[in-house]
């Protein structure tokens, strides 16, 4: 039998990698960031999933934009880091789930009307690997399967949040229906407020993040109507990549246990903010 | 559809008309995810750039790092993001580049710490132009 | 205002390409064939759209196995026809309309939520260039626009039938917002029943075919049911394609005026079946 | 999902399972779809193929132009074709050569004409079974 057992929300800034890859964290900048995700480690230490279905977005290092899936699955046996332009991460290469993928793929696509893009091959940038190292910092190999489900937030149009949300709940049904057995985590990655480009570059929205967060946890059909031009404006032009928590939100039960909430500024562009949640029906 | 984003002040909204007047400054410089072609670029960069359908102004833009000049031309941040990291800049660096402000890269890092740029003030086009 | 104005569904089987190219339309084997399309050209030199969109599927030219769209939109001003593994076919490039189709990258993403892949460069294949050489001849540069709509046919899971035909009714609903002028047909093109491959190759179900056009025409919503399996098994492995048809079908309106239905078989190692439809309610 | 094609016979579905043991081997034959890797492959077959990761029975079903052997390994039609056109045969040739008869390409080319393989008798490998 395969279920969900837990969700979790997370930015996933590159630095944050980078500050991990050169042993960065006793430094008085990153100091308050790691003390502060530290428990963040020591609960995935006791929450081994078998496999994390980890919802990103790649940025300019797999997917141009020649080509622009909205929704991109990975079903394959590996998936190294990316070059994205300087040389790629010094992290395990990312096992994947085929078994489990395959069946989202033909549950989602046929009977969900999901019309993913199939990814048989697929580098995956920081979207995918900061938040495995923000939960499992340095490993040898990686202690849990992944299935990438990399989303398009680079070109609008982006997929709406309603449509996050509803992908979410269509990986729960998926999940369910798998003949194997699995504990499945799905995390959604990216944001919070966060503005890289243009006149504008350096907003933070904290109070926005905040109670993103707080609705995301406890009233998430409350943001089912969000829009990007809301996103773009409150958040940031980057701030946009938060639609992707509520594919996760989606794929929980309405009751959820939080096991536990931190948020921290800047880390280096951005606002920091991270939600573990438990499935509350299990 | 959306709409009603373009009241945003200084933000380059990468919608299909930005997608489509840069298409060809993004894909060249999304190569530079190579590391040959780091190289050749490294080597002789109007060489390199001859390769690519720019148009005039956006080779100028990237010859000459006009950070924000390059949005204006259809750039999108992750893909000028790759020449600046080329530079050896860091994505603060590029943001004191490009903010209204004209900020070195220090003063960016110091806006930062003190908690970014604030969201008042900032939601609109018609909030700057009274400033 | 834009408006659909026409359907059309017809195989794309490259051999008629290739007949064309080759200037063979007076010998034997393909007299019966091109007098029964005859009337097909007559009736397209006097109802010319602005544009066309073309429901395809790309038979490993572009797409390999590597990244499969379920639904793939070209958005270029213009796509080369592609290098099939024999040099590409001697036809004018394609060239497209991007402003509608960003316009329906924008509905079908962000409201109707389907989830393109969007492509700003996308070499075309027979699938596309073949039905453009049975409506039009040999022209010196292709009478009207094109967005190419590549569907996944070629990998399970593909797009549900029902999901086929759901797209063809948001294409509508995207089509009557775009605020240009435009007279837009969508054409659905591939099948009839063939098979390539296998102990069963050659296997055609000419039966099938002709109640197939006669739902489609008549009681489209009859076939909304339909199963990959099914059509595997009816119409052969590459049969399937026929899903393609309920695109179009569902772009135009439950009330049509059949302008001309012709039957041959076979051509190469398939089942010909073609039908024009025009829009009932203009 | 789809269930219930594994009846039916001489029929090699493109599913999930089929994708994942024949994907080099279709990956490898998609590049033919380029003019220099045609000319490369053409100049040393066994060089050109010992640049992708395929098992041992899938070289040699490319080398010896096992058709049918490749789709049980893995091979869809549409990348195995590109081989058979780059051996000058036609569709029909290469059906003729997978056909459960072992025809000839004049032979499947006459079945063709004659009204194609009936669909009576071909749906369910039970039918096959029983003849
Ligand atoms: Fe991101
Ligand atoms: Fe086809």
């Amino acid at each position: 039998m395969a279920k969900i057992v837990h969700g979790m929300g997370s930015p996933h800034v590159p630095s944050i990698g980078a500050a991990i890859d050169h042993h960065k964290e006793a430094e008085e900048y990153w100091k308050p960031f790691f003390d502060g995700i530290e428990p963040v480690r020591d609960w995935h230490k006791n929450n081994l999933p078998d496999t994390i279905i980890l919802v990103y977005n790649d940025h300019a290092s797999t997917f141009s934009l020649q080509t622009i899936p909205t929704f991109a699955l990975g079903l394959a046996d590996e998936f190294e880091p990316a070059d994205e332009g300087y040389g790629p991460r010094p992290v395990p290469v990312v096992k994947g789930d085929p078994e489990l993928a395959w069946h989202l793929a033909n549950v989602l696509v046929s009977d969900e009307g999901f019309d993913l893009t199939l990814c048989n091959e697929l580098d995956v940038d920081h979207g995918l690997t900061v938040p495995l190292s923000i939960a499992y910092n340095r490993p040898d190999a990686w202690p849990v399967k992944v299935i990438p489900l990399a989303v398009n937030m680079v070109q609008a149009p982006q997929p709406s949040v309603k449509r996050c949300y509803a992908l979410g709940k269509a990986i729960a049904r998926a999940v369910a229906s798998f003949p194997g057995e699995r504990n499945v985590a799905v995390w959604g990655t990216g944001g919070m407020s966060h503005q890289l480009q243009g006149e504008r570059a350096g907003l933070l929205n904290v109070e926005y993040d905040a109670q993103f967060i707080e609705d995301l946890v406890n009233n998430p059909d409350s943001l089912e109507g969000l829009t990007y031009t809301e996103l773009l404006r409150e958040t940031g032009s980057e701030g946009v990549e938060l639609a992707m928590w509520m594919i996760m939100r989606g794929a929980l039960p309405l009751e959820v246990q939080e096991q536990y909430r931190f948020m921290h500024r800047p880390v280096s562009n951005t606002s920091y903010g991270v939600t573990i949640l438990k499935n509350g029906e299990l | 559809m959306e709409t009603g984003y373009q009241d945003i002040p200084g933000t380059y909204v990468q919608d299909g008309e930005h997608c489509r007047k840069g298409y060809h400054l993004n894909q060249c410089l999304m190569t530079l995810n190579k590391a040959h072609c780091r190289e050749a670029f490294r080597a002789d960069e109007a060489a390199y750039l001859a390769g690519f359908k720019l148009t005039e102004p956006q080779r100028d833009a990237i010859l000459k790092r006009q950070w924000l000049e390059m949005l204006r031309l259809g750039g999108n941040v992750y893909f000028t993001f790759k020449l600046a990291a080329f530079d050896g800049m860091t994505m603060q660096d590029l943001g004191a580049a490009m903010s209204r402000e004209g900020m070195s890269g220090d003063e960016f890092r110091k806006m930062m710490l003190d908690g970014g740029r604030s969201i008042e003030g900032n939601r609109y086009v018609s909030e700057w132009e009274q400033n």
